[in-house]
């Protein structure tokens, strides 16, 4: 089967800065991979050598709350704004995204100015009463994932493990997820464009393994904002979470990477419903099939502990991936606190007791 | 008695090759010159025609023209044009240089590629071919098989493909295409009589004569079903049959299939060449890149610079009837023009 | 486990591939006009019933089509049976007649306990 | 009062996300909520298009324009570049402006978002904060985010984390200057106006539904509660 690679390169040759970034957080990824976040920091400032500022006073850039339709696209607009703003006063032009709907945000304001410069006067206008703060539109805008890519051959030459199965030799098979607001609003702010997104399946295939297409590849993970965080409607999300499952369980997948926080976290979480719902999984295992970000696996394959890097907040366990991939790890120090002490652990991981 | 008048014709497809005929006999000297080493140009690739059946060598044997006064200059593209002295001067990249009293552009239209089309996996699914791809499987007299082997057992053909998209760039339609859906899908049925085919439509234009009628046939007596809504996206299955996913617009509903080949009707666009062909003198483009003409009602095959003719489908896309027609009407605004010069 | 009962995973999306034929093939096989159908609606605008109830034949076509079945057990009630659409269809289909086969069959697979 | 067509049209995302329609069902073919609503973004823009006064007001009182999930896949595909996901943000926006939101089981859940993500925003500057995914409104969560949840202090330490604490990191304490001028943003560009419009609907439909208080005043609680377990009708 031919597979979706970086052969279309060319048409999508996105820009990404190459140092001297100024991080801007995102919400998900903070509260439920907190260590995501800072081994990407750590990896770009001791691993690479890049320069990044991590400002504390920037704040969420209100994207869940502009597509839950309770923010007005004014406000949406001023708090993105106050980011620039704070970018400048530090000096920053190249701004690195953590979230995927910052991401798409942040791009849907910079084309609504480009097409109606009133509404920049607005947000500029709104910003300076509110706050008194002035701002620049930033020179490059990347997603945090963009970074990883761009890096992803020095990444893989200072990585001690691969992308392989070391028991077969052979390469992990690995499927992608890409989060909607990555590359559907606007495909040329995306690596590979919107329907070859490439971010993802370069990063596999430079670190070893082998990228694996699957019908519904393209298809949402089911947040839908408004669907997931009101309980009721809970339904619209598991239902296209199950669908994706369903779509990829025939290809047998080692592992499911993501460039969305949302995702990683819904597609991890999903699976455990499903399968207290269902009674099955959709790994050959109880234990489901292991989800992990860019940030995340590059993490792992640079040698950092698993631990330490939050991979112990997974639903589905990632402790049969290590041991596929030869990477060794402390079973017993996975549930311990700061002081080494160790903790309750949790009731079970993974799909099915 | 007067030289003769001599008219430059670019491009020997149908259109050029009937104007030339008319034009020769009329009693001017005319040279085609073709890009490729045959003339006949895309009606060499097709192995039938709509609403009939007929075969395109039928068409090419009559109007290859052959009269003393005609030239034909192959494997040359004119790339550039200069009027000097109320005469043309046409160049091709080897310098080679001709004269003209007056200048025919029949220089016709390309297929798009499919490829441009990503979400629709031509090029990347194998399963996944264009409806030129399958003329030229049904000329050549194979079946038309899987990637695997196997004769399809369903086949969805997908209309407007690079047509009226303004994602890729092509606002208009090709107008052609949807009888060569319907075309095409008769021929698979009665090349593949168990084989299912399925027609995913945005507006049947079925606009010319007889058109309608093989509709009906291909509903009634080949069980082609017509589905609207159009595709939007396709993916391959590990067997490499194919999934895609359309809306059901007339109830309403998404719907997913699973089809063993997909059949792409490609749209069609100008010629390449054109836009070279507009440097240095008054002839224009149209919003579709095909040439502009001085009135699209009126004076259908005269551009805006004086001297300068178009025939066939570097106007719009056109049948081959139509063509035909258009090259014959080409050839009176050529000989009025030349006429009315001499007084 | 009940505290996730509130979850109910489904699609409403056509799926050809369970596509339930048991009454297309039985209206087909009797009244092969039905193929030619194109859609445009032309007995809708004249049922009698559809002016007065939601009743739609065109939809009905294309529920036959499509293999909705259930949909189609409710909805045939609502035919009269009088024939206007016959008179007007461009394509010369004889409705009326898959109107009363779609309902014959629909009795004949609840007689059989299929619905 | 404004017509509500005028009303969408002021908005600039209509002028963006809206050129002519020509019902194609490319948008409703790969829409996720189409596949499990009663939902078809098509037809909504050929009634946004119509301009029709009525359908639209129609429109905005019906649960459909809540249905879409914003993943905008709709926007790849268009063949004349629309986007209805877009055009679903000012129906909502008009909706909720006018009061029409709380007249659907949909629209209605507005005043839960906005208490909870919300207020979230406000309060921590951040739309999710640990300490709101509580066990009990996210079953799905899971064992494993249960002993985050229950253990939080010491998970977030372990990873480096800066939760609710002052300076830089993940999930840290975000200063009361910063939270102040993002309240500010919200009073100067029209976030608190919305609010306090979802917020009156939201008080008089509780008062229509009889959920008030011994003083005849609504009582929100109550209302959250029959937001919560009103009969979804999929």
């Amino acid at each position: 089967m031919k597979t979706l690679n970086s052969d279309n390169q060319q048409l999508f040759d996105k820009e990404i800065a190459g140092d001297d970034y100024y991080y801007l957080r995102s919400c998900i990824r903070q509260n439920f991979f907190p260590g995501a976040e800072k081994v990407f920091l750590d990896i770009l400032t001791q691993k690479l050598g890049r320069k990044i500022i991590d400002d504390e006073h920037h704040t969420t850039c209100s994207g869940i709350g502009y597509h839950t339709d309770i923010v007005p696209f004014d406000t949406f607009q001023a708090i993105i704004a106050r980011q620039f703003a704070l970018m400048k006063e530090k000096g920053a032009v190249n701004a690195v995204v953590s979230c995927i709907t910052s991401f798409g945000g942040y791009h849907e304001v910079l084309e609504t100015w480009k097409e109606f410069p009133e509404e920049k006067r607005k947000a500029q206008e709104n910003l300076k009463k509110a706050t008194g703060r002035d701002f620049d539109v930033p020179k490059n805008i990347a997603h945090a994932c963009d970074i990883i890519y761009k890096y992803r051959h020095e990444i893989a030459r200072l990585a001690p493990y691969k992308l392989v199965n070391t028991h077969t030799g052979e390469p992990l098979r690995v499927v992608d997820h890409v989060g909607c607001h990555y590359a559907k609003i606007f495909p040329d702010k995306a690596v590979g464009g919107a329907e070859k997104t490439t971010v993802l399946t370069a990063m596999i295939e430079a670190w070893g393994g082998q990228p694996v297409n699957y019908p519904e590849r393209r298809h949402c993970c089911g947040f839908g904002f408004r669907h997931y965080l009101v309980k009721p409607n809970r339904s619209y999300s598991i239902s296209n979470a199950r669908k994706k499952f369903e779509s990829m369980q025939p290809y047998r997948p080692d592992l499911i990477l993501t460039n969305c926080p949302g995702c990683n976290m819904f597609l991890d979480r999903w699976q455990y419903a499903l399968a207290q719902i269902e009674g099955k999984t959709y790994s050959d295992d109880k234990n489901g099939i292991p989800v992990l970000s860019y940030e995340e696996l590059a993490g792992l394959l640079l040698g950092y502990d698993p631990w330490h890097i939050g991979l112990q907040m997974h639903q589905v366990d990632l402790e049969p991936l290590l041991k596929r991939m030869g990477i060794a790890y402390s079973a017993e120090a996975k549930y311990r606190n700061a002081k080494g002490i160790p903790m309750t652990p949790p009731k079970f991981t993974g799909c099915l007791e | 008695m007067t030289k003769k008048k001599h008219i430059a014709i670019i491009g020997g497809g149908i259109a050029g090759l009937e104007a030339g005929s008319v034009l020769t006999r009329q009693g001017y000297k005319v040279t085609i010159i073709e890009k490729e080493n045959k003339t006949g140009g895309l009606l060499n690739h097709w192995s039938s025609l709509f609403p009939d059946f007929s075969l395109p060598g039928e068409v090419l044997a009559r109007i290859q023209p052959e009269n003393p006064d005609l030239t034909l200059i192959h494997n040359t593209c004119i790339e550039s044009i200069k009027k000097e002295n109320g005469r043309f001067e046409l160049f091709d990249k080897r310098h080679l240089k001709l004269y003209a009293d007056a200048l025919l552009l029949a220089t016709g239209l390309s297929v798009f590629d499919a490829s441009l089309k990503e979400e629709y996996g031509y090029g990347l699914f194998i399963n996944v071919i264009t409806s030129s791809d399958f003329e030229r499987i049904h000329k050549a007299g194979q079946k038309l098989l899987t990637a695997q082997g196997d004769p399809p057992k369903r086949v969805a053909i997908i209309h407007c493909v690079g047509s009226r998209d303004a994602k890729v760039g092509n606002g208009y339609c090709s107008k052609v295409c949807c009888i060569t859906g319907v075309k095409q899908a008769i021929a698979i049925s009665r090349m593949l009589p168990e084989c299912e085919v399925f027609n995913f439509y945005m507006d049947l234009r079925l606009y010319g004569s007889k058109y309608d009628a093989l509709y009906l046939e291909a509903q009634k007596r080949h069980q082609i079903q017509f589905i609207r809504g159009r595709l939007s996206e396709v993916s391959e299955n590990q067997d490499q049959s194919l999934q895609l996913k359309a809306e059901d617009t007339l109830q309403g509903r998404p719907l997913r299939m699973q089809a063993d080949m997909i059949l792409l009707l490609t749209g069609l666009e100008a010629a390449r060449q054109n836009e070279n062909l507009c440097k240095n003198n008054h002839l224009e483009l149209d919003e579709n890149r095909f040439f502009k003409s001085e009135n699209m009602q009126y004076h259908r095959n005269c551009s805006r610079q004086e001297g300068i003719f178009m025939a066939g489908s570097c106007i719009c896309p056109m049948s081959v009837n139509e063509t035909l027609d258009s090259a014959r009407s080409a050839a009176i605004e050529v000989d009025n023009y030349l006429t009315q010069k001499e007084r | 486990m009940n505290t996730l009962d509130f979850l109910k995973p489904r699609s409403r999306q056509i799926d050809f591939e369970n596509f339930d034929d048991r009454i297309l093939s039985y209206v087909l096989e009797k009244e092969q006009s039905f193929l030619t159908c194109i859609s445009c609606g032309g007995c809708t605008a004249t049922c009698s019933a559809g002016n007065l109830t939601h009743f739609n034949i065109r939809r009905i076509g294309l529920s036959l089509r499509r293999g909705n079945v259930n949909e189609l057990s409710n909805e045939i009630e609502k035919c009269m049976f009088c024939g206007k659409c016959t008179l007007v269809c461009p394509r010369d289909i004889n409705i009326r007649n898959v109107m009363l086969l779609l309902k014959k069959r629909v009795a004949q697979l609840k007689t059989e306990k299929l619905f | 009062m404004k017509m509500v067509v005028q009303q969408l049209a002021d908005d600039v995302r209509l002028k963006e996300g809206m050129n002519a329609c020509m019902n194609c069902g490319i948008c409703t073919a790969v829409c996720p909520a189409a596949e499990y609503f009663e939902y078809d973004p098509r037809s909504i823009v050929v009634a946004v298009q119509s301009g029709n006064e009525e359908k639209i007001q129609q429109l905005l009182t019906s649960d459909t324009i809540w249905m879409c999930g914003q993943c905008m896949s709709c926007k790849t595909r268009c063949p004349r570049s629309n986007c209805p996901g877009i055009i679903i943000n000012v129906l909502r926006k008009v909706s909720q402006a006018t009061g029409a939101f709380v007249q659907s089981r949909l629209g209605r859940q507005q005043y839960l978002i906005m208490k909870t993500i919300g207020a979230n925003l406000l309060r921590y500057g951040y739309c999710i904060h640990p300490s709101a995914v509580d066990i009990q409104n996210h079953p799905e969560q899971g064992p494993v985010w249960e002993w985050v949840y229950s253990n939080r202090e010491e998970v977030y330490e372990r990873l480096g984390a800066n939760l609710d604490r002052e300076g830089p990191g993940a999930m840290r304490k975000i200063a009361t200057n910063d939270l102040l001028e993002l309240a500010v943003i919200f009073e100067q560009s029209g976030g608190t106006v919305l609010w306090q419009s979802i917020e009156t609907h939201s008080k008089n439909k509780a008062i229509e539904l009889g959920l008030v208080d011994s003083q005849g005043n609504p009582c929100m609680d109550l209302y959250t509660n029959y937001l919560l377990n009103e009969d979804p009708e999929f």
